[in-house]
């Protein structure tokens, strides 16, 4: 049942648009990283095992979520290496295969529930997507802790007019955007069945 | 079933103009590792790509060749530094001006060769005597040649 | 002088204190700013972190928008919104595969015809003299550290935006106006806003280096052009001082806040007001 | 026209009276009221100057001639195809550019034969003489310059389009017929300004590179080579058509390179005082694809 | 009447066993011009070419094909076999019926067939060869050697010692280069100058060579054996010949805070000024930039000090004129710089590392003059920017090299070995002091490199952290401003942040400024950054396209010194063969023209590759010009032919392969 590693090298490849074996492990990007310090595998490590063919083993790894975003590690890469969008890839590939580090799993509903809310609104509902994502982590991981942090930050953004219970204004088209996302699915899908064809 | 049979009996004849310091070295490295080729190619060998005047060519076809080939080193690799550079900017006009004519670009056949590429070269003179075969003795040209003999 | 302007989720949500500061200042300044009909969220890391097809498509649906409407130049004040916008322009633009796929997908032609520019790039526009020939007050009491973030330079290859290891426009703007920037450390710096609300433990560290790395080196107020490090470095400093058990009281505002108030803008009609840490007017 | 004519008059009659050059090579009437060309040597004969539409013979070929050297610094009445020629020859340093006097006529465009407006002339790259040391005429008198498309689509590059629409076996049967009729008279090699070399390739022996008579054989290699040794030089004056006698259109061939010259390398002939020759340069850029 | 024999060979049975070589010899017969037609088991062995000798001497042969392997193998073997016979070497021909036909084809009926019409196409083109005869050009037995550094040193010394006379064009005010700014040396550790000044000295003295030390090169002509050089010698403002190099100008001299380019800016000379004190020639220039008297015309102290009257502020550049018969170039390298402004529009400068910016991040021959005993601090490694002994030193290896987003691709080569050395140094002087390396391989290939590394690491206690830095900022600790450096160890896979008090930077080796365009001058190649192109990278590593042109050292690419100096000797030894001769004989196949036919309209002088054509005036018997025409400079063309297929008149022929030889070896296939 394992897959082939050449086609998931081919597939992290495909998605951040670079070559990974263009790195030499210089470790640069792990040097700079803001969050290397507490990642359990460093970029430099992920891109490491991409170059091995252990996609699925890098996709697991908490550092695909602990990433900022920051882009440094791109920046600085001297073999312009595109490191972020690696991390961004081995991100999609683990939300796909349902493998994410289980620390993280939070994370994942989060922005699962970020897109969901724009394919239903077309833009953010704050108030709603922080709602929503509360509740569907709180059955992921029962922890009333947890879901209730932070809820000491929402009076204070209350007063400052900076949260409402309705977003300003409502996008028109909404049926387009859902358009979108289904076709951007289907695009991704059929794409992964021509390269396992 | 005459026709027929001088088709198939068809062995094209195939000249070619090579450099001397790259494909003339490939040609041999060919024979060194023993790599077989059809028997239809008849080298001469030139200083550099550069001395190839297209000349050359048209008395090819002359003379019957069914095909021309032209070879030499890769670019950036010329012994004489750049008669391979001056040699492409003039096929590149001399294709334009040959195809307007009708005269069969097809068959004259450009390579880079490097003394290094036996196998290139191999394969490269397998496949030109099998295009040319497909497309038949140059009747065109010689169409040309003999004229006043008709 | 007219801009395309699309505020983004952020300036239509918490950070519409930005917007108000944007308007505001822009206003002032004879700036219209006519906002995108109908646009959608640029998808952000969310969609980067999914599917990124989607992460191309969110923003072309918008730039199609822009460019239905004859846009030439659109303002996104939020650097992601912006940079995620730049990203799917020039995939659009640089691959015909790409235009025809992403033409398809958001029921719109785009060619990437429309160029993006943030906040410091309109005012660049607009030009330090014609700013400065509506300044009423200057801002010599401020030491401003002015902070990037991540997304206003980098990637730099996309970008092009400044320096991307030592970036100057802001400060170049505000010292016309009066201010003293400070030179320091951390302006290129993460501050995690990404990450604040699933992980606040890290970010707290990281809002720690940078403000008290401003702070050392003399400033008395981070300026920042980017909505989600405002927020972070606002919101985030009590928890910041809790944990590291630090007086901190850096005010963080937005470039726009202190043109305004050059401008002569009130701190209520710029929204600081609504900010966490009062700045000291 | 008349009032260019008039002109040209003038400037002829003043060169050759101030003895700012001794012979002024123009177009004349012959007898037969044909417009020749004329070698005015006296300011009075400066009337025998014509300028109209019938002026399609390039009187650059004349500045090569011995005979005509003999005749002193001469000025020349150039069309601004001529006037390229004029730079060709310049940069292969065949003529002293500073020893001639160039009379630049700002061209509508010239009859071929039987009075028809010539096709070469819409695709002509310069309507206003460039590189001479007078113009005569007005700038606003000059049709505008077509772009490189719309060039592509009209005139006689529209034929080459045509020609090359045909399959190889009928392109080869229409230039057999054509050239099937040269007699090898060289007349295009004698009227060409800048077919110059001493002895002729095709007069040489040892080895024949092409048969010298006029078979079938000789004149395709014939023309081939009188085609390619104009590659990136010829500057579509038309001499060579206008002077076959088998009435071939032999400024086809050149225009296809000439197109080739301008597609590939974005070369126009006589356009720049000083250029490099097209071939003989190179760049390490030049398109390969069809090199395997 | 052409006589022409043919010699067809078996090669044992690498021939035989696919050619019918009876078949044909007896096959050959026939052919015009053929007198006759043998075939032998190996013509190239003894009896085989006694006998063609014998052949040509008992029929009175004109001309001799071989049918055997590649010219490539064995032409020459049979040139000089005709040639011992009294046949011109150029009259023979070889049809390569080995390579080319027997080993390559397997059916013997077709293999056969080709031969014959091989060995035909020979015979056509030899009834048109002609004999050549081979080219003289004299040689003029002086050599120039540019670059006055540790390679420059030593190509000039060994040239000199053959006896002959060598002319060295250093620019700067003293030769030495860089080695005599650099401390010590791996892997021994001996001290740079140690080394080198007695060898400065001896290029100073030596009678056959002519120093011209604060000189360039202006201008090449003419090719090998017979260059024409101009030097230009820019104005020194002092009279070599009258000064003793006593130091009364300089030490009086009130213009003492110029930064000294030869200690990298470290530290301060005067206007007037030798770069450093064992500086060869001992004799100063004055930097008329920054000297007072050349500002407002007053000051003049060291005119009024100098007992010898050697001071001449009306010095003006001298350009000299110099015959040469070889060139070698040794220009040497120098750092790349991480600065924020580059020359080169592929390299951007390091941000991330400050762009230079902060005063304690230095360069590796920066940190080379702080160690050195004879440097700005006196061996003291004090930081730049307060005078402090820094406790902890970061060094970083391959900035610039091998980093294809902003430096170059390449790896330095040198930079591991140094960087060892730098470590150890440091704790030598700093002994608890901390050295902190971060680097991506080491590589020490060499006699006794790794060992040396070894012993940075296992005795002196450097420490090695593999990866790279990512930033460097300044930050004030304590009162101390202290270098942040973030970088990580991939072996641990862990960030690694240091708070240095000083960062050296193994810096990439880039060509010297202006190395290409004297290539250009030289028609040398050069790669994309700027090194100069050997001819062949294995088997002519010192010699260049350009003939009579030699490369070594650093300008070829990164190198060491045992490197440069070998190289360099390599080099020079190349110049000793091409003067052990009196006339430089060359391959006679080469271009002339048909001066009586040529329309000079330069097709071939611009599409020579090696400028071997120019156009030049006919005259007649009064001197009157006749015509012009392009004529070959037999001394520079190389016979590549490109110039036969641009003339339009094909007034211009290559010899050996001429154009009726070439229409004879096609003729001969209708």
């Amino acid at each position: 049942m394992s897959e082939s590693p050449k086609r998931l090298i081919a597939d992290v490849e495909r998605l951040a648009h670079t070559q990974v074996n263009d790195c030499y492990q210089c470790g640069k990007c792990t040097a700079g990283c803001p969050r290397a310090g507490v990642m359990d595998a460093g970029p430099t490590r992920l891109i490491r095992l991409v170059q091995t063919g252990d996609v699925l083993e890098a996709a697991a790894c908490e550092s695909v979520w602990q990433c900022v975003s920051c882009l440094t590690c791109t920046t600085r890469c001297p073999k312009s290496v595109n490191i972020a969008g690696v991390v961004d890839a081995l991100r999609q590939i683990s939300v796909e295969r349902n493998i994410t580090a289980r620390k993280y799993s939070r994370t994942v509903l989060f922005q699962k529930e970020f897109l969901r809310n724009i394919r239903r609104n077309g833009r953010t509902n704050e108030l709603e997507l922080v709602a929503a994502w509360k509740l569907v982590a709180f059955f992921d991981d029962w922890s009333p802790f947890k879901a209730l942090a932070d809820a000491r930050l929402g009076i204070p953004m209350l007063t400052r007019h900076k949260l409402h219970f309705k977003p300003g204004s409502p996008v028109k088209d909404k049926a387009v955007v859902r358009r979108i996302f289904d076709r951007c699915a289907a695009k991704r899908k059929s794409e992964t069945e021509q390269e396992q064809d | 079933m005459e026709n027929t049979n001088t088709e198939q009996a068809f062995e094209p004849k195939i000249i070619a103009f090579v450099c001397n310091w790259c494909t003339y070295l490939g040609a041999d490295l060919a024979g060194t590792n023993r790599l077989e080729y059809p028997a239809n190619i008849r080298i001469i060998r030139l200083p550099c790509t550069g001395r190839i005047d297209f000349n050359l060519i048209i008395k090819a076809f002359e003379v019957g060749a069914d095909a021309v080939l032209v070879s030499g080193c890769h670019p950036g690799d010329c012994h004489y530094n750049a008669g391979n550079y001056h040699a492409r900017r003039r096929w590149i006009l001399f294709r334009e001006l040959l195809d307007v004519l009708g005269i069969e670009t097809e068959r004259i056949h450009f390579s880079w060769i490097s003394a290094a590429e036996g196998a290139k070269f191999q394969k490269f003179v397998t496949e030109i005597v099998e295009e040319t075969r497909k497309l038949g003795p140059y009747r065109g040209y010689q169409s040309i040649t003999h004229a006043e003999e008709r | 002088m007219e801009f395309g302007y699309y505020p983004g989720c952020a300036l239509h949500g918490s950070s519409n204190d930005y917007e108000q500061s944007v308007r505001a200042c822009f206003d002032k300044l004879g700036v219209k700013l006519s906002e995108l009909e109908d646009w959608i969220c640029c998808g952000a890391t969310a969609a980067h972190s999914i599917n990124q097809k989607l992460a191309t498509a969110l923003p072309a649906r918008n730039l199609a928008i822009a460019e239905k409407s004859g846009c030439a130049n659109l303002l996104a004040p939020c650097p992601m919104c912006s940079m995620e916008l730049i990203k799917a322009r020039q995939a659009i633009q640089a691959d015909e595969a790409v235009r025809e796929e992403m033409s398809e997908i958001v029921e719109l032609p785009v060619t990437g015809a429309t160029e993006i520019v943030n906040l410091i790039q309109v005012f660049q526009a607009i030009g330090l003299d014609a700013i400065k020939s509506k300044v009423t007050d200057s801002l010599d009491r401020f030491k401003p550290a002015c902070y990037y973030g991540c997304l206003l330079t980098r990637p730099p290859k996309t970008l092009r935006f400044d320096d991307c290891e030592h970036p100057s426009s802001m400060e170049t703007i505000l010292r016309e106006l009066g201010a003293e920037p400070v030179e320091w450390n951390y302006k290129t710096e993460c501050c995690g806003a990404g990450m604040t609300l699933c992980d606040p433990g890290t970010v707290v560290d990281l809002a720690h280096k940078i403000i008290a790395n401003a702070k050392k080196h003399g400033a008395n107020v981070i300026v920042t052009a980017c909505p989600m490090c405002q927020m972070n470095l606002d919101m985030r400093q009590a928890d910041v001082v809790k944990k590291f058990a630090e007086s901190l009281d850096m005010p963080i505002c937005y470039l726009s806040d202190m043109v305004g108030l050059a401008l002569g803008l009130t701190p209520e009609e710029l929204g600081i007001n609504r900010h966490y840490v009062a700045l000291r007017v | 026209m008349e009032y260019q004519e008039y002109q040209l008059r003038e400037t002829a009659a003043r060169l050759l009276r101030e003895e700012k050059v001794n012979v002024v090579i123009g177009y004349g009437t012959s007898a037969a009221g044909k417009v020749i060309p004329v070698f005015i040597t006296r300011p009075e004969d400066a009337e025998k100057l014509v300028w109209n539409s019938e002026c399609h013979q390039n009187l650059v070929v004349f500045l090569t001639r011995p005979e005509v050297k003999k005749l002193g610094k001469p000025a020349i009445v150039v069309k601004p195809c001529d006037a390229r020629a004029i730079v060709v020859l310049g940069n292969e340093s065949q003529i002293m550019r500073h020893e001639i006097y160039v009379i630049g006529m700002v061209c509508e465009g010239v009859n071929e034969d039987q009075g028809r407006p010539s096709s070469r002339c819409v695709i002509c790259y310069g309507h206003y003489p460039q590189n001479v040391d007078q113009v005569i005429g007005d700038a606003e008198d000059a049709p505008k310059d077509l772009t490189k498309e719309e060039r592509r689509q009209t005139g006689k590059y529209r034929r080459i389009e045509e020609i090359r629409a045909l399959s190889p076996e009928e392109r080869l049967a229409y230039w057999k017929k054509e050239f099937s009729r040269c007699v090898r008279c060289y007349a295009c090699r004698q009227s060409c300004p800048l077919c110059y070399c001493n002895r002729c390739v095709a007069d040489k022996n040892r080895p024949t590179r092409i048969p010298t008579s006029a078979s079938l054989q000789g004149n395709f290699a014939w023309n081939i080579l009188r085609a390619f040794h104009l590659a990136g030089r010829c500057v579509s004056c038309g001499a060579c058509s206008a002077a076959c006698p088998a009435g071939i259109d032999l400024n086809l061939i050149n225009l296809t390179l000439a197109s080739a010259a301008e597609t590939h390398f974005d070369h126009l002939s006589g356009t720049t005082v000083g250029a490099m020759p097209l071939i003989g340069t190179f760049s390490e850029s030049d398109k390969e694809d069809f090199i395997r | 009447m052409a006589k022409i024999g043919v010699f067809t060979c078996w090669c044992g049975e690498n021939i035989a066993r696919h050619v019918d070589v009876e078949r044909v010899a007896k096959a050959i017969e026939s052919l015009p011009g053929v007198h006759c037609s043998m075939n032998y088991k190996y013509m190239c062995s003894e009896p085989g070419q006694s006998l063609i000798i014998d052949q040509i001497k008992s029929l009175g042969l004109t001309g001799v094909v071989v049918a055997s392997c590649s010219p490539h193998m064995h032409l020459k073997t049979f040139r000089a076999a005709a040639a011992q016979a009294g046949v011109n070497p150029y009259m023979v021909e070889m049809a390569n019926i080995r390579e080319q036909c027997s080993w390559v084809h397997a059916d013997k009926e077709e293999a056969t067939a080709k031969a014959i019409e091989l060995i035909r196409i020979a015979v056509e083109k030899l009834r048109h060869n002609r004999p050549l005869q081979p080219i003289s050009v004299p040689i003029t037995k002086k050599a120039l050697v540019i670059g006055g550094g540790v390679a420059g040193i030593q190509a000039a010394l060994d040239i000199a010692a053959a006896g002959h006379e060598v002319i060295l064009v250093e620019k700067e005010p003293s030769v030495g280069g860089k080695m005599a700014g650099l401390s010590e040396t791996f892997p021994t550790l001996d001290c740079s100058q140690c080394i080198l000044t007695p060898r400065m000295v001896e290029v100073n003295q030596h009678p056959k060579i002519r120093l011209m030390t604060y000189s360039e090169v202006e201008k090449v002509e003419g090719y090998i054996g017979n260059f024409s050089v101009t030097i230009r010698q820019k104005a020194r403002y002092v009279d070599v010949n009258k000064c003793t190099g006593c130091g009364t100008c300089w030490n009086g001299c009130p213009n003492k805070r110029i930064p000294n380019a030869f200690d990298f800016n470290l530290g301060n000379r005067t206007a007037i000024y030798i770069p450093f004190p064992q500086a060869v020639p001992a004799r100063p220039v004055i930097d008329s930039t920054r000297c007072i008297h050349f500002k407002n015309g007053k000051c003049g102290i060291c005119e009024k000090n100098c007992a010898a009257g050697a001071i001449n502020f009306n010095d003006e550049d001298k350009l000299v004129t110099e015959e040469v018969g070889a060139v070698v170039v040794a220009t040497g390298y120098q750092l790349y710089s991480i600065g924020k402004e580059q020359t080169n529009p592929n390299i951007s400068g390091y941000g991330e590392y400050g762009y230079g910016k902060y005063k304690d991040v230095i360069d590796s021959l920066q940190f080379e003059r702080l160690i050195s005993a004879s440097g700005p601090t006196g061996g003291e490694p004090k930081r730049p920017s307060d005078g402090r002994i820094p406790q902890k030193i970061v060094f970083i290896q391959c900035v610039g090299s091998r980093d294809n987003a902003k430096g170059v691709s390449y790896c330095s080569k040198i930079c591991c070995m140094y960087t060892a050395k730098h470590t150890m140094l440091y704790k030598h002087k700093v002994h608890d002091g901390e050295a902190h390396v971060f680097y991506m391989d080491i590589r020490s290939g060499g006699k006794k490199y790794d060992e040396f590394v070894r012993r940075a690491i296992e005795q002196d206690g450097a420490l090695y952290h593999r990866g790279r830095v990512s930033k460097i900022t300044e930050e004030e600790i304590d009162g101390v401003r202290k270098l942040i450096v973030r970088g990580a160890d991939t072996l641990t896979g862990k960030p690694v942040t240091v708070e240095a008090d000083m960062v050296v930077l193994a810096c990439a080796m880039t060509p010297t400024d202006g190395a290409t365009a004297l290539a250009q001058k030289l028609s040398v190649g050069y790669d994309e950054y700027g090194f100069l192109s050997e001819s062949h990278p294995k088997l002519r590593p010192v010699e260049t396209n350009s003939a009579g042109v030699f490369l070594c050292g650093a300008c070829q690419g990164p190198k060491d010194i045992p490197e440069s100096v070998a190289q360099a000797s390599a080099a020079a030894a190349k110049v000793l063969v091409m003067f052990s001769q009196d006339q430089l004989t060359r391959e006679p196949e080469i271009a002339h023209v048909d001066e009586s036919l040529c329309a000079a309209c330069c097709a071939c002088v611009q599409a020579c590759p090696y400028e071997a054509i120019a156009i030049e005036e006919v005259l007649d018997r009064r001197g009157n010009l006749v015509k012009y025409t392009s004529r070959v400079n037999p001394g520079l063309c190389m016979g590549c032919g490109t110039c036969v297929a641009v003339c339009p008149s094909k007034s211009i022929d290559l010899e050996g392969f001429t154009e009726e030889e070439v229409y004879a070896e096609i003729e001969s296939l209708l």
